[in-house]
């Protein structure tokens, strides 16, 4: 650790990005043609595939709340998205960032406008590559849009970490394992809020706050990447304003034609 | 699957309607595929893979490659494994949880027809007789179900598998010790399944997930390369007459070379 | 292989049997004083048990269909059937067979007739000898019109397969190991309809045909073994004729009653 | 087996008006058993096997011999496993799925009976010292329904294990190579459980599923040939005074040496 | 075992106690704010703790009885409670302890005054060292006073066992594991009664009664301690009667309040 | 712990009342936590143990140290293992049954706080490499459940295991053999878990159930002697800004020395 400032010079990643620099991130939404809402991922080697449905009746029904919809995640790997083959069941791990994924979206649904109801956000890992549920909360975020759910805002996620004592972006499965620490965030822009923060390693409170502000323009990168999924899918924006975030009342009224059935 | 609603009655009475006609719903012939797409070896992670679109239905195959003791019985043959997945972002109705009836048998009419063609020489997946051998794993994941899943794997399957590799082990002083090199599994045989569908007096291939709903019973054949059957597989309430029974396998017949042409250009 | 015509001559069966030789089959039916039907097989070497139960509340009640019975089914083995001993869990071969089994008998049954209820057909392996989902098809079908279910044909069931580049009839434990396919098939011999149909192994479309015409041969055999069954426990039929598949009328009577309870 | 509705309140009456008159519903005397049939070692894959019907009560025993790796505490001893399943043919109530409590319990029953009596030499069953063992497993597989279980399970369980035999293995340079020889396993007792059963006032012995289904308490005496107690097991929703259990054991005591003596007039 | 008359005057016990002497045995009631009753108790190195909640509404519904109440146990041991480390999923013998305790304790409770209604007896085996079982049943009749449920009588319960031809009174883990035979009774000393009676090992009619008689006199001492337990609490009887069981009335009234809520 | 009913929402308006004049329900101030008493090795049977209650929340931690097989990956590395349990006397909503979200979370954030902070020397755990190694297991048994469960746990894992031996085991030709030695495990780091909660506008450290229920959300910050962060978890249906972040940061550091010197006291 004391070569810390002698190596800071010839320091390099692995695949030759900058300390603050993004793996290549492409998003595309609706590609899933029974799903309501949906989007797939790539980040680095990342392969995510996200389906909402909803807002549906909830099932089962005694979990239904009466003055608001209820959101369930599912976080879930396919038995050959990492090496060796895993079980198919879902981990310990697995069900920790369930919640975690859901505790990080709740903040930016309006679920106070369908009580009762249930949505599901069903994530699928095809490959993983270190930071996947950053990706799938990135993918997460678009399938809600696309699905007409009324969204406070999108949310952005991107993990920082140590390495060779410094605090870099996006960690790809390679810097992850050999990494001192591993901060994931994820980030409503418009709104400023942090919604996801987790962190496992050595880090000093500086460090801790160093990695949390690269992970927010980390997340205002992706937040670009997010909308211009949306706007390629939904056209241009009519307001051309910055919101690339969903039209609510379109988005809602959308939704009530669809109760209506 | 279940043809108690007046919405599946309905839409049996026009499925029905439609195919008197010679035609489907969706204009096709009766014994018309829908597009088949399949990108193979995409999955960097995995030793094998193929992504698969069927018209609407689409699916991913993944292959690894790991290893495990032999079975008691066969103590120098590898072992093959197949799995299939119905997610819930595949449909509205799946939910998540342990493999249902239908997954099962989705899994197992794929892995019998592969075992019966002995696609893989399991010899050749020894490592060291009786203690460590090569395990292949074929799991299907369904990422969108629009009907005939079982055509979609098995094509798809046949597709991963060739072009998957196994890790090679050296024996030194009696103990594998693992190598960086890869080389390709040997593989045997293109078994491919063909399904046919009987609706009302109609026989179709290819069947979307509606045509399912209504259908009355469903023939799958598997074929290899040689024009001989490796599997069949009824299911479905209702029964089948001889004759039937020929017209189902002369169908699978004319089409199966068209899939195995489809797949073996899919890995080129 | 090039043996076939050269061997044709001196070709014997492990048992002795013909190459179109039923194994020695037994069937009794009222076994079960609990069951609402039930009936006992040996064929060869198994020992197959299977009871009915219904039509009766469909269970789970949301599982009910509104306009027709379901008909639900269990393959199951004992822990002793087999050699070595097997887990009493049910494996994805029994969830197979199990699934098989159903779509096998279904097109036999009037479940027309009872919107709403189920039809429960439990089979127990007690031991196994090659061919058990044909034999416990034999015994479901005969159990289903000892409970009264009003039937349109009997089911009869067994298995070809191919050894030494021949097709025989009906293959035992011994055979069926050593096999090069497999080709169980259930048939109606009333309404000439095949209702299950299987094969693993490599045969050609010729032998295929040899094969469901020699099960098809086996069935009508095993058909009468099931009526004398059936007249064993109910008498001669009244009407001499050559039916003894159920009587419907009574049979549905004698249900009407049992529902009026 | 609760008595919560109106039916079985007037079985209970029913039940307990024949009882005080001495007799049984079934003209039983109360401490008379209904025919108990043992065929043993008709299951030709099974090492031992009994079918034992007690009245309508119907069930098969089946013994597998095994191997398996011994517990670490005791790695010259061979393993015992008893196990019991229901299954849905037995009882119109009865679903299908993994061991209910009441299974559980007249497997534990009859496993504790046969343990306490030592009946294996589990040293016996020992192949390689810490290595290998054979495992011997009881199953109990009940094909009706009509009472008193556990009786019938433990006369089953001796009869089956009188007729068991082991497979033989030799050591051929420390490794355990099987041979064609098999040999009986050796009995050592012949422990035998009888279920007294209390309803009102009434003691009785081999209850129907109608006489189980109002009973107050049961009390099984499982007995070894010496007539001394190898388990005891109260179970049912009231108490005992010390007078009644002895009157049980007595019961028990009389009734033994005639079940016994019927298990091994059936393997003979 | 011919050594029996020669032994027998210097015979003495691994921790000292005479053949007819308890291990300590401490019993705390009320220990588990958020239970309706509770207790602890140690019986030698035993600890076990025991909540009681109810009565309440049966859950799941279609087990409630029409006439009484359901008594629902659960046995359950913690991982570090026996030595090697134990999985937490229940195992047969937990299952066999839950029903042979239910039916220990069913005698002395009035279920019949709450039709309907669920009583669940939860019992958590801290540390484990001979005859959970009885020191389980002390802990969960004296929970279920203190959670107000009238009862007929206390169950008190201790095991005996033989140990070198010898009958002894509640034997320990180490006495346990070489005896000869064990001998858990549990017992309502105002009625008189048996409520659990189970023995393994090889035992003479003659042996089996002495060490009835034996676990009598055992529940008794520990009955006084399940009375003293309880005065703590809730002080001196109003009465000065010998009964320490709950005052019925009091506490059903206190019941139907609760229900009244 | 859902807001969703009429109860809740009074109890969130009080609480909210009575936070707003810098005071709890239960008299306390913001940041100040409940009497913590922790025993530590009061379980004989157990290689560690600690019992620990935060004002009503009572919990128990126990430590055993088996043996098994190391990962593949890593020989030469013994194994910590945690896990807890809700048992149904804590509380009178559990359900008996396997782990829910809730469990499996504390499990997972305690766990994560001990390996982050490298507490165990798990080179030290290794007996023979790739063949036998330590396991360490750190099981919490929640006895009654008033909140805040993360800290009252974390500060036990570390009294328990601070108390820990392992059995010695000696190489003799090879083959592991157990002495009667025990030795204390080396406990390198005294990471301590505070969980500050936000509701409303005010930030509160050691919640009880009821402040829980109502919560906006909560951050875990894990600390060691050093003041390094070892772990954050963010729960909870709301964001926070980097402003609170850095305040729920600032809290946990004034917090952690105070808890861990409690849990240090508790071990002497």
């Amino acid at each position: 650790m004391s070569k810390r400032t002698s190596k800071k010079k010839q320091w390099t990643r692995v695949d030759g990005r900058a300390f603050n620099q993004l793996r290549d991130v492409k998003i595309e939404c609706g590609v899933l043609p029974n799903a309501d809402g949906s989007a797939y991922i790539e980040m680095g080697r990342n392969k995510i595939i996200c389906g909402v449905f909803g807002p549906r009746e909830m099932h089962p029904k005694h979990m239904a709340k009466p003055n608001e919809a209820v959101l369930k995640c599912r976080y879930h790997m396919a038995p050959f998205s990492v090496d060796p083959r895993r079980s198919p069941a879902p981990s310990r791990r697995d069900q920790e960032i369930t919640m975690v994924m859901r505790s990080a979206l709740e903040p930016a649904v309006f679920l106070e406008r369908y009580p009762r109801a249930g949505i599901d956000v069903y994530v699928e890992v095809l490959q993983a590559d270190g930071g996947t549920r950053c990706a799938s909360i990135n993918a997460a975020s678009v399938a809600l849009v696309d699905a007409g759910i009324p969204m406070k805002d999108l949310v952005s996620a991107c993990a920082t970490g140590k390495i060779d004592d410094k605090v870099i972006l996006d960690l790809g499965d390679y810097e992850d394992k050999k990494g001192q620490s591993d901060l994931p965030v994820a980030y409503m822009p418009k709104l400023d809020k942090i919604t996801l923060l987790q962190m496992d390693g050595i880090m000093t409170t500086k460090e801790v706050e160093e990695a949390i502000k690269l992970g927010i323009e980390g997340c205002k990168q992706i937040y670009e990447i997010q909308r211009e999924a949306l706007k390629k899918k939904y056209g241009i924006d009519k307001t051309k304003s910055e919101e690339t975030a969903p039209q609510e009342p379109v988005a809602e009224e959308k939704k009530e034609e669809k109760q209506d059935e | 699957m279940s043809k108690s609603n007046v919405v599946s009655h309905l839409k049996q009475k026009k499925i029905n309607e439609v195919l008197s006609t010679g035609k489907r719903m969706d204009g096709r012939g009766l014994e018309e595929f829908r597009p088949l797409v399949i990108n193979s070896g995409l999955l960097a992670k995995s030793e094998g893979s193929a992504e698969v679109w069927l018209g609407k239905t689409h699916l991913m195959v993944g292959v690894k490659v790991g290893t495990g003791t032999p079975f008691e019985d066969t103590p120098d043959e590898g072992v093959l494994m197949t799995n299939a997945e119905f997610t819930p972002i595949a449909h509205p109705s799946w939910e998540p949880g342990p493999p249902n009836e239908d997954s099962i048998e989705l899994a197992r009419v794929v892995d019998r027809g592969l075992r019966s063609a002995e696609i893989l020489d399991t010899n050749e997946l020894n490592i060291i007789s009786g203690k460590l051998v090569h395990i292949v794993y074929v799991d299907f994941y369904i990422l969108n179900y629009d009907g005939n899943l079982i055509d979609a794997c098995g094509a798809g399957a046949i597709a991963a598998l060739l072009k998957a590799q196994k890790p090679v082990y050296e024996i030194k002083k009696g103990e594998p010790v693992l190598t960086d090199k890869k080389v390709p599994l040997t593989i045997r045989k293109k078994p491919i399944p063909i399904s046919i569908v009987k609706i009302g007096d109609n026989f179709i291939l290819d069947p979307t997930a509606d045509e399912e709903e209504v259908m009355d019973v469903r023939l799958t054949v598997t074929l290899d390369e040689n024009g001989n059957l490796c599997t069949m597989q009824k299911s479905g309430s209702a029964g089948l007459t001889m004759d039937e029974i020929k017209k189902c396998i002369n169908m699978a017949q004319a089409k199966a070379p068209e899939i195995r042409a489809k797949v073996v250009e899919s890995t080129q």
